[in-house]
């Protein structure tokens, strides 16, 4: 039991989080909102950044090339991607597809553009249920349309689901289909569509490895949203305790009120106790311990209720100036109430728990 | 005690409802009130209702109203909410202004002015606060020197709701340099078009602009347009804070309204099978808290009115109420999003090429501002402790 | 629509008040607390002081002999006996039994104890669903065992169900029957089990009138314990708030605090805004109007709402003192705390109003 | 990273367990811990604990520890709690007391007391609060005055958690008598039979008495029984204080153990047909955030864990902890009374002829307490946002 980063990880994380901080700061987000054309803001240069520190390979076996690490190592670069609320598909690709295509089998080609080809990618077509995932592709003539596909037009590569004879899961080239713009309240997600064509090319697996393959990709993203939940919770506290110290009404600064330090101190030590079951789930993911889905439920449910605390008092606390545009708030809040939602809100992840916990009971002798 | 209405109160409520359900325009026709083209189709559909005499109807007659009293306005208000009606543009000017105006306006003032108000031929926005007094409104700094026949507004006013299309501005300013705090203010009605004014538009969270900073450098206003006397200007100022907060600014019809939409999309939710613990059960009771309290909001205005009917006058509890509705209206908002699980950050379709906020995404970022406008819910809460519960004060 | 009570209304409930506060003082209820042998604290004097107001003659029509008024006088007069815990059957008898006997079309003879006799009467056995109200007489031979009866020792008469063949209600006598004590936290709750026998002189109503008069009677007593914990509230935030306003810590006196005064200020909001709905539900009910379930469930779910947050609040606030059991606070705490979950708690009643609006929204043209 | 436990670790737990299961009495079996019969019942089994090296696991052996680190006291306390291990009437001793005497207390003051506080010979009560210094600690009045060989001590302590029956009290004494605030104040360890000791027991919620006053009438207490320097009291009483709202008090395992309780508690309740809103799932909610709080709990203290182990030590982070667990025991149990619904009040039979508290109602009254001792919640929401957050003093 030793239940805290190592040094190399610590390093890892900060060489991150040096990079995001020249690379992504709300002055490029502001940008983003004010440029939504499908494909603005799309920032070659900042995502080549985070490539050549070797993220996408992280998760890859060393004998393939890539760092042979896992989401020990990655949790905490998601959460400093959370901290900014870095508008690429970071988490996606690192944290989702990468380990998904290594557990699939896919051979060197498939992992060859996360080595060294500048490859995004990023999943869609499949929402979170108590029950397991939901699939949410729709079949069209011999393509398949799929929707709620987060930076979409960042991304190369797309992790989706054909279910026309049996779930199968498949890897498409985004730019071998047609993508359409959703237009999400968070500019800056990049919500988007894809029409594509399942192939021999783009299929990963099928059968019972497709729907397993299926349950972890959903499981990951409800992990690594939760990550960022962490991140983008310490950032709105943290620009909110600034802006309270120095913000005076009635002759004193905001933040020596009472009912100030209360809504900031209930949302810190929401995050206080979230976050050691986020890094507790990526543990378990990552040795595979039999707890992993609990453990995940349990971090999502925690990080999507502190997430929605912070930003509730965070807004609140600001006053008027937090409900503007202009404000750096904006950029935090509106991915926090996003990706509170995503991959399983608190209560669906609650919902989820009580069945794992319903199902031991009755295995177990009373 | 009687909860019924009387036969005129039904008629009064027929006529209503059948005016509106011929003239409301349906839903997503008025663009966004916060865009320069919405807030003409806005004025556009005020000028009906002023035509039709239902944009005022507790207003005196000269004026455009119909010189009801306050059930026949609930009444209105429900129908108005019940047929869907838009967010009404001049919002500022009757809800706010109109009652200070009523209480210290000359016969003069009232005559140039109210009539335009209700038509919607003058659109108003508020000039209350300042960068360095938000919710502190006594530590107001922008000033009005005395000139020949009037004075020459200058500083700084923000979060002016509608400030970036209206005509005319409502506000106060230091008359006496040398007084503090609620001292030597003096409240004025200011024309947005004099020399000197100048409207920097401020986008709110969903990039419309629906408030403005307003820059005074040297304006002119005649003393015909001083509200009250000089130096009275807190005062009069407490007045429209009053109504701001009060029963008068928020028809419980706007939430029992969203709250009987928000069961509705409950029932609508599909039911999630395969696990012993349905997680719309789990939001149902969140959804029925909300309806709750809308319903309590319904009945608690009700009381009030009649107190208000029979000579009351409605004091601290303003601000029980201010919290009450706010708050509310966020937890009804909330819970339909809640049911609207990862779909409800998308926007959806206007029906004019482009997309929109939902109607519940938009109603929840409005609400979110009603915790924190008209003195934010803390204050409210302060003023529940020390002039209701007589707590002593820090 | 006048939506408040008239002078009359007001001068008994005032009259009321001022007796309560002779006969139910804080002192009356700590001695009951210290003395709880079954029969401990009856206050023959108490009880005659209150029925010689006429109030369990209320619901009498005139021409019986009664007052010929209904529930809006008597549901102020309830909320003045919840502010000071009173620990007899008033609403049980005045707002519940006497009301059904009417209801039953019982005759003088029935109605008789609590015109002239001094009568009290509760009920028992029974318990609120949101699908109704859910039977808990248990068939002991030619007997029936009744439990769950509030103040069972104070009071001459019980309202119960006997369902052996069918539901029938019944009206007997507590002292022909055996009574066994119940302990509650809240010992002035007197809480007790009757073994009674069923007879054709006990029999109220049988069939499809004993069940509406079953419903009704839950209905009521949903409504009457909400009208009780209106003024337990009350009085909860009102000792609070004299209490805060002397004691001083940090040398200033704790209700300067925002702190404590957010807590307060909180639940004063919650009370204001569930008084109105329970006062309209009296009305509806004495009105006879469609929609008196639905108000009935209104009220009690903000009541008891409003209860549990002022309970809440009220301990915290009053910090250890407010803990102990010679402090007066734990005398409306624990009663507020048992009414809060008696005949359906917030929670139930919320269930039922959105079975109640869904059943409607069927009804209606889509 | 590395959250699974060592062979060691696991042989441990075994060890604990084994013993557990087989010396743990029956729920119900001691009397409650706050009648004088239950006390004496509760020391019986602190002497068992003793025997067998399980009382005091982390102490040096030379009380009758084992001097094992903080992993091996968590994984004990999981295993007390799992075996259902009867509440520890030496708690203020064993987890207040004892961490500032291993930091302050000279080896004579050592062997005076450690061993007999472990083996339950002893139990301590604390003397902090006074009626005018609740949360204001520094506001204390009782004064000790220099006599020959020792001080006389005067004044009131309240709020003496384990004071109707203790056998020594610690706690602290102003004995410089113009100094203010927190200066001047001494830290005693004092003989509860002494004679000037008069113990008034305050009987708590349910009618039993967990505390006492406790008067102070020229107390004799000797030089040697000064805890730390003279005038250092405040500095020693905030070591106990970090300890009492810091991990040593609250184990996960107690939370954890009434979440899974809890859970079951939940599956058990019967599921009401007939209407749409399953209220089962409505609290299940409920349930299942309590349930997720009390492992949160659980992964935070083994994060704490660590960061002391490697030398690391907790500040204000002790006020977060504080609030958390307070707030998860509270929550835990009204979940609980919740399903219970109206039989919640209901006394249970206590096996004895006569009744008593359910463990759930139990539990709410106690844990109803946490929120308020140890320094109100309110004070440790000022710390958090002070000195975690940076916000200005008021």
């Amino acid at each position: 039991m030793r239940f805290s980063f190592t040094e190399e990880q610590l390093v890892l994380r900060d060489t991150v989080t040096a990079v995001l901080a020249d690379w992504c700061t709300p002055g490029d987000l502001h940008e983003l909102y004010a440029n939504d054309a499908p494909d603005a803001g799309r920032s070659h240069p900042r995502w080549n950044a985070l490539f050549n520190l070797g993220i996408t390979a992280l998760h890859i076996p060393e004998v393939d090339g890539g760092l042979g690490l896992d989401d020990r190592e990655l949790i905490a670069i998601s959460e400093a991607a959370g901290r900014v609320a870095l508008p690429e598909p970071l988490s996606e690709t690192a944290g989702v597809v990468v380990p998904i295509l290594v557990a699939s089998g896919a051979g060197h080609h498939a992992l060859e553009p996360f080595l060294d080809g500048g490859g995004a990618a990023t999943l869609g077509g499949v929402t979170f249920t108590p029950s397991g995932p939901r699939i949410a592709s729709v079949a069209d003539g011999h393509r398949v349309r799929t929707s709620g596909i987060t930076q979409a037009t960042a991304s190369h590569h797309l992790l989706a689901v054909s279910s026309a004879s049996g779930p199968e899961l498949h890897l498409a080239v985004t730019a071998d289909g047609d993508l359409t713009r959703t237009t999400s309240l968070d500019r800056t997600r990049r919500l988007g569509t894809l029409t594509w064509t399942p192939t021999d090319a783009t299929r990963l697996a099928t059968g019972p490895l497709a729907a397993t393959l299926l349950d972890q990709a959903v499981n990951r993203a409800a992990l690594y949203s939760a990550a960022e939940l962490l991140g983008l919770c310490d950032a709105m506290i943290t620009l909110t305790a600034v802006y309270v110290s120095e913000r005076k009404q009635f002759g004193v600064p905001v933040g020596s009120f009472q009912a100030v330090k209360h809504h900031l101190a209930g949302a810190r030590v929401k995050l206080e106790f979230a976050r050691p079951a986020v890094y507790a789930a990526a543990w378990s993911l990552a040795t595979e311990h039999p707890s992993a889905t609990h453990d995940i439920s349990l971090a999502k449910s925690l990080a999507s209720d502190a997430a929605d605390e912070a930003a509730r008092v965070s807004l609140q606390c600001h006053g008027a100036i937090g409900y503007t545009f202009e404000h750096d708030l904006h950029l935090l809040m509106k991915r926090a109430w996003a990706l509170s939602a995503a991959w399983g809100d608190a209560r669906s992840h609650r919902a989820r728990l009580l069945n794992l916990l319903q199902a031991e009971r009755s295995v177990l002798p009373s | 005690m009687d909860l019924t209405f009387t036969p005129e109160h039904d008629a009064f409520r027929m006529e209503a409802r059948a005016w509106l359900e011929a003239n409301v325009p349906p839903p997503g026709a008025l663009r966004s009130l916060d865009t320069a083209e919405g807030f003409d189709d806005h004025r556009v559909f005020e000028r009906q209702l002023f035509d039709a005499r239902w944009s005022v109807v507790s207003w005196p007659k000269a004026y455009g109203g119909r010189e009801v009293g306050i059930m026949e306005w609930l009444i209105f208000e429900e129908e108005y909410y019940r047929a869907g009606g838009p967010r009404r543009v001049s919002q500022n000017g009757i809800f706010l202004l109109a009652p200070t105006m009523f209480e210290y306006a000359t016969d003069a003032q009232l005559e140039r002015y109210m009539a335009k108000m209700a038509s919607g031929e003058e659109i108003w926005c508020q000039g209350w606060s300042e960068p360095d007094a938000g919710s502190d409104l006594a530590g107001i700094r922008s000033k009005a020197t005395k000139t020949d026949g009037g004075w020459l507004l200058s500083g700084q006013k923000t979060w002016c709701s509608r400030g970036a299309f209206a005509h005319r501005c409502f506000g106060i300013f230091r008359t006496d340099p040398s007084a503090e705090r609620h001292r030597g203010l003096t409240y004025f009605l200011i024309p947005m078009d004099a020399p000197g004014v100048t409207v920097r538009p401020i986008a709110q969270l969903d990039g419309e602009t629906g408030f403005a900073e307003v820059f005074f450098d040297e304006v002119f206003v005649p003393d015909e347009d001083v509200l009250g006397t000089i130096g009275d200007g807190w005062k009069v100022a407490m007045a429209t804070a009053g109504s701001e907060r009060g029963i008068s600014l928020r028809s419980p019809a706007r939430y029992t309204e969203a709250a009987d939409k928000l069961v509705d999309l409950l029932l609508a939710t599909p039911v999630d099978e395969g696990h012993h613990l349905d997680p719309r059960s789990a939001i149902a009771d969140e959804v029925m808290k909300a309806y709750a309290d809308a319903q309590a909001y319904k009945l608690h205005t009700y009381m009030t009115a009649t107190k208000v009917r029979e000579g009351h006058t409605v004091g601290a509890e303003a601000s029980a109420t201010k919290i009450f509705w706010s708050e509310t209206d966020v937890a009804i908002h909330r819970a339909a999003l809640r049911l609207l699980g990862e779909s409800a950050e998308l926007e959806v379709d206007d029906g004019r090429g482009g997309t929109d906020l939902s109607e519940w995404l938009d109603g929840y970022l409005f609400a979110l501002s009603g915790p924190i406008y008209a003195g934010t819910n803390e204050i409210q809460r302060n003023v529940v402790a020390e002039r209701m519960l007589g707590l002593p004060r820090a």
